[in-house]
């Protein structure tokens, strides 16, 4: 974090962007260069939010920490805490059942579906279309309604545990799922319409912020933001994970590198989580939902690493331990922290609207940059 | 390449280096000093490609710091872990800026948190703690009566 | 004193005070406010004669036109919301000969000048008529001045068109 | 028949039997002060209630609908909370232009309504040169704007006000050549004029297509002129959060608020004054039952008929369209709009020599 300044010795203005600012959607704050309306330089200034998670995770044990992770992204707070899940499990070298894999894997789809839905309609909005916004939340919401019947909660779910899922699936859950699959296909034109479509919307994004492959490369960007750029790093693909291995799916590539380019990937990526939700829901083997662990988990000596992809891009899950019940280090490498160290690249010499456009394709959610 | 031949491989290439295989990928340990010269090798052959640092962070052990970059290629999709040592009373290592670009920010974490000078750096402050801040929170031996939770 | 003669002197204060105030003030901004506030007094006095055609034209010209053109300008300029600094003595004395000789000059047409009766005279601003006049070769037709105001805001306009072209060329380089 | 043009004409011959001529203007100036300020309340309630409820019915929700019957005392409430909410100044700002500002928008948008027709025989002033007034007058807002702007010494407010001037100033170019098309058809700036020349139909349907066309551009550029999406780049509030009027709040901001529905009204109003004749009903040609039935509804429900009509039409924009950026704007005016415009005023200058239109 760094102390507010008014211009550059040039004497270009420095625009403060944040930390409370309508479109950087949390407490994100952009030190911008400004030349009249051209964006010279970008400086991100993070923090706001640290609550140094990884510190505290130090002295949690490994049942406990999974929590505090919903906290960091918490958009896609399930597949923050499967990471988590799946580095313990690595450790312990436990056999998590098949339908705990089955059901984390529909309920990843589901948790991916609705962060994609609420960045579609945010993303609207901070284009001047407010409208898109309460499209999005009608189909979100059958979605968190389910993620409430089964997880207890509606956002931060915590619903994964080392071994399996906390609890099984509400006997309500396949049919719901199943009627939101309805709703959704149904609507998924609309979206289109209201906003692909729109003259408007093309031409505040096509060509703007171009990532090109190699860049993307270079500052580690993943998730859709990547894709965009042609870079495939679908970590469902390339190391896949729990029910993943048994299932067909495309990873979503698009090669512009533009923001146009990332809202297409997002966009036909809901069409493909729905494709996954489809192939599993009517598929859940019966069974055991949670393995059989010990009280008090103790990982053995040595270092273990996840990678899996979340809404936003791959999560690492980095673990050290000493042999003891919590963590000696534990390290979340997020996605959204690389993504942001993209934006100076991509947006020098745009607009200050095109700001708010790319930002916007980035889909930064703001603590899991700060964790 | 799968796990065992780029292990194989690597002990090849740095003949001088312990590489062996860890929990998830093989696992090359280097003194600091030695960190140009071996990620220009890792990143400029052919056979190995590590084009993509996609996590780089640091455990304190007390003794010593260990900065561990996991490194990847996006063409062959396959991945591995360096482990460079730094001294803990003059932490300093060579940045690698000038090779992946995400490094810049990933190592301002780790300059902040842990107290780790990078040389070359183009740009190093503090990133998430604010610049007039006192001490580095992740090291092991690091105190705050108020705003530290003991659990 | 009738009810327009009021009005009128009304009229000339709020010119003269907003005008003194636009000369006097030290920040610039406000200078622009109250230059403003003179011009919008001037097109009421015009409105005050009935002229509503002219006073409109006073209002888009000069207050939608010449005044956003100043205050523009001054937001280009740094240090826009700061006080002046007093004008220096040597600046200062030119200064007011030339105003007094403006003023002794123009004092001297007014008080030579025959002014004929305003209220005899009707004013009939068609726009028919305004048009007609304007575009008229003949005896009292306006199309010579209008040509030629034509030609110098086309001038202007290729100017600035070159301005901002050359800006671009640099940044591409 | 009943009408309000009779109502006024003996309220003015009952006023004039009782006091002298001066008196009975300087009382019917102060009651025109009255009602105009009353109507402003009122449209301004009745404005921001529809337009909450015409975003609540294209969002698929509700809108307000708990306070009064279907929520129509929310805007009410609303109002009371902005008077009763501390009008706090930030602490370097300009104090004279702050406070000055949000007057001078307000005091504009009160000037425009002087010359709209409200009713056969409703008006406050009949100005020889109606709708050029209306033009003119309207360039002072910007004045307002601008000074908000700068005053407020906050970076976003500055940098909206710099949008809304290039914007406003750029716009009242084509909403300027839209108006003057109709102008050379009714060959008069007086709005009575323009009303009367449209006794036999309506300017949208009889001047073909370049009255369409101009129609198309006036609504494009007011909405532009008005600060409405998907033009409102000088408020743009996920850019520059709230732009010229970021620091205020209270009853300064619900000012600036007011004077934005106020013009939309008033640029609606000369827009279907304009297009589609004022308060004149709708008549075809020589069907004299057809004209006759058309008669009957009185002509002030024609006005606000046809104005809310526009009203809904600039709302629907504004809640579909996702924002422009500010160089497609200028882009848009000045490669598209102006030379359409110029174009299809040369038309419709052809279209009044020949006498083609109907």
């Amino acid at each position: 974090m760094r102390n507010v300044v008014e211009t550059t010795p040039e004497g270009n203005m420095v625009l403060n962007v944040g930390p409370q600012h309508p479109s950087t959607h949390g407490v994100l704050h952009l030190f911008i260069t400004v030349n009249g309306e051209t964006i010279l330089n970008l400086d991100p200034n993070i923090g706001y939010i640290h609550r140094s998670i990884e510190k505290m995770c130090e002295s949690l044990s490994y049942r406990q920490f999974i929590y505090s992770t919903s906290r960091m992204d918490y958009l896609s707070a399930h597949m923050n805490n499967h990471g988590c899940a799946l580095t313990v499990e690595k450790g312990l070298q436990v056999e998590v059942p098949v339908r705990a894999e089955v059901i984390r894997v529909i309920i990843s789809e589901l948790t991916r579906l609705a962060s994609h839905q609420l960045w579609w309609g945010s993303l609207a909005m901070d284009l001047g279309a407010l409208s898109p916004f309460f499209y999005a939340f009608r189909e979100r919401e059958m979605i968190t309604d389910i993620m409430e019947e089964t997880c207890g909660a509606r956002l931060t779910m915590n619903y994964i545990v080392p071994g399996g899922v906390m609890a099984d699936i509400h006997p309500d859950f396949q049919r719901k799922v199943k009627e939101f699959i309805v709703q959704f296909k149904s609507k998924i034109g609309e979206y289109h319409e209201l906003v692909t479509n729109n003259v408007i919307f093309q031409n505040r994004t096509k060509g703007i912020g171009i990532l090109s492959k190699e860049d993307a490369i270079s500052y580690g960007c993943t998730g859709p933001t990547a894709r965009g750029s042609g870079l495939s790093c679908d970590m469902r693909k390339i190391y896949p994970y729990s029910a993943y291995k048994n299932i067909q799916f495309n990873e979503i590539l698009e090669t512009e590198g533009d923001s146009f380019a990332r809202y297409m990937v997002r966009m036909r990526e809901m069409e493909e989580s729905v494709n996954i939700i489809e192939q599993l829901i009517d598929n859940i083997p019966e069974g055991e939902f949670l393995a059989k662990t010990k009280a008090v988990l103790k990982l053995p000596k040595g270092e273990f690493y996840t990678r899996l992809e979340t809404a936003r891009g791959e999560l690492g899950v980095y673990i050290v331990s000493e042999g003891g019940t919590t963590p000696y280090r534990i390290k979340f490498r997020s996605p959204g922290f690389s993504n942001l160290s993209a934006l100076n690249h991509m947006i020098k010499g745009h607009k200050i609207g095109d700001l708010v456009s790319v930002m916007g394709t980035l889909d930064l959610v703001i603590p899991d940059i700060d964790r | 390449m799968e796990n065992e031949p780029l292990l194989n491989s690597l002990q090849t290439g740095f003949p001088e280096t312990a590489t062996v295989m860890g929990s998830d990928w093989p696992e090359m340990s280097i003194e600091s000093t030695q960190l140009l010269e071996v990620i220009a090798k890792l990143k400029g052959s052919d056979d190995w490609d590590f084009n993509y640092l996609f996590c780089e962070t640091c455990v304190d052990w007390k003794t010593h710091f260990t900065m561990v970059y996991h490194l990847s290629s996006t063409q062959y999709r396959h991945s591995m872990v360096l482990k460079a040592k730094v001294d803990r009373e003059i932490p300093q290592i060579e940045s690698l800026v000038k090779f992946y670009k995400t490094a810049e920010m990933l190592e301002r974490e780790v300059y902040d948190l842990f107290g780790v000078q990078f040389l070359n750096h183009p740009d190093l402050r503090r990133l998430l703690l604010t610049e007039d801040w006192v001490g580095y929170p992740l090291r092991k031996d690091y105190y705050d009566p108020i705003n530290m939770i003991k659990l | 004193m009738n009810a327009q003669e009021i009005i009128f002197y009304l009229i000339a204060a709020y010119i003269l005070g907003t005008g003194i105030m636009a000369v006097t003030t030290h920040r610039i901004f406000r200078a622009a406010i109250w230059l403003l506030f003179s011009l919008v007094g001037i097109a009421s006095l015009y409105f005050w004669m009935d002229l509503e055609f002219i006073a409109a034209i006073q209002i888009v010209v000069y207050v939608g036109g010449i005044v956003v053109l100043i205050i523009f300008s001054v937001f280009l300029t740094q240090k826009a919301g700061n006080e002046m600094p007093v004008a220096l003595k040597s600046r200062t004395l030119p200064a007011a000969f030339a105003s007094l000789f403006a003023l002794a000059f123009t004092a001297n047409i007014l008080l030579h000048h025959n002014f004929g009766s305003a209220s005899n005279v009707m004013f009939d601003p068609n726009i028919d008529k305004i048009g007609m006049a304007m575009l008229n070769t003949g005896a009292g037709g306006y199309i010579l001045p209008f040509e030629v105001v034509s030609m110098l805001l086309l001038a202007a306009m290729i100017g600035c068109i070159v301005i901002a072209m050359k800006i671009k060329k640099e940044e591409n380089q | 028949m009943f009408s309000i043009e009779n109502i006024l004409n003996s309220f003015h011959k009952w006023l004039g039997s009782m006091l002298n001529q001066t008196n009975v203007m300087l009382i019917e100036m102060a009651l025109i002060a009255f009602f105009a300020i009353t109507l402003f309340a009122i449209l301004g309630l009745v404005l921001v209630y529809l337009e909450r409820k015409v975003s609540a019915f294209i969002q698929i929700r509700k809108g307000p609908n708990r306070v009064g019957p279907f929520g129509i005392f929310q805007t009410t409430a609303d109002t009371l909370k902005l008077i009763v909410k501390e009008s706090f100044m930030p602490d370097k700002v300009d104090k004279f232009l702050y406070q000055l500002a949000p007057f001078i928008v307000m005091i504009t948008a009160m000037l425009l309504l002087a010359p709209i027709p409200f009713a056969r025989g409703v008006q406050i002033w009949n100005i020889n040169i109606g709708v050029f007034y209306v033009t003119a007058v309207s360039s002072l807002s910007v004045i307002g704007i601008l000074m908000a702007g700068w005053a407020s010494s906050n970076k976003y407010s500055l940098l909206g006000a710099m949008r809304s001037g290039a914007q406003i100033v750029s716009y009242e170019l084509s909403a300027g050549m839209a108006i003057l098309s109709i102008i050379v058809l009714t060959g008069s700036l007086n709005l009575q004029d323009i009303i009367a020349s449209q006794e036999n139909g309506w300017w949208i349907f009889k001047g073909h297509i370049p009255a369409l066309v101009a129609f198309v551009i006036y609504i494009i550029a007011v909405t532009a002129e008005t600060n409405r999406a998907p033009f409102d780049l000088a408020e743009a509030e996920s850019e520059l959060t709230g732009g010229f009027h970021t620091e205020y709040a209270g009853m300064r901001f619900a000012l600036f608020f007011l004077a934005e529905y106020i013009n939309i009204f008033i640029v609606c109003a000369i827009g279907a004054t304009l297009f589609f004749g004022g308060w004149m009903p709708f008549h075809i040609g020589n069907w004299q039952a057809f004209n006759h039935v058309m008669d009957f509804i009185p002509s002030s429900i024609w006005f606000f008929g046809k104005t809310f009509f526009l009203i809904l039409l600039i709302m629907w924009f504004r809640w579909t369209f996702p924002r422009l950026r500010v160089d497609q704007l200028l882009n848009l005016e000045w490669k598209y709009l102006l030379p359409i415009s110029m174009l299809n005023l040369l038309v419709m200058t052809l279209i009044a020599i020949k006498g083609w239109h109907f």
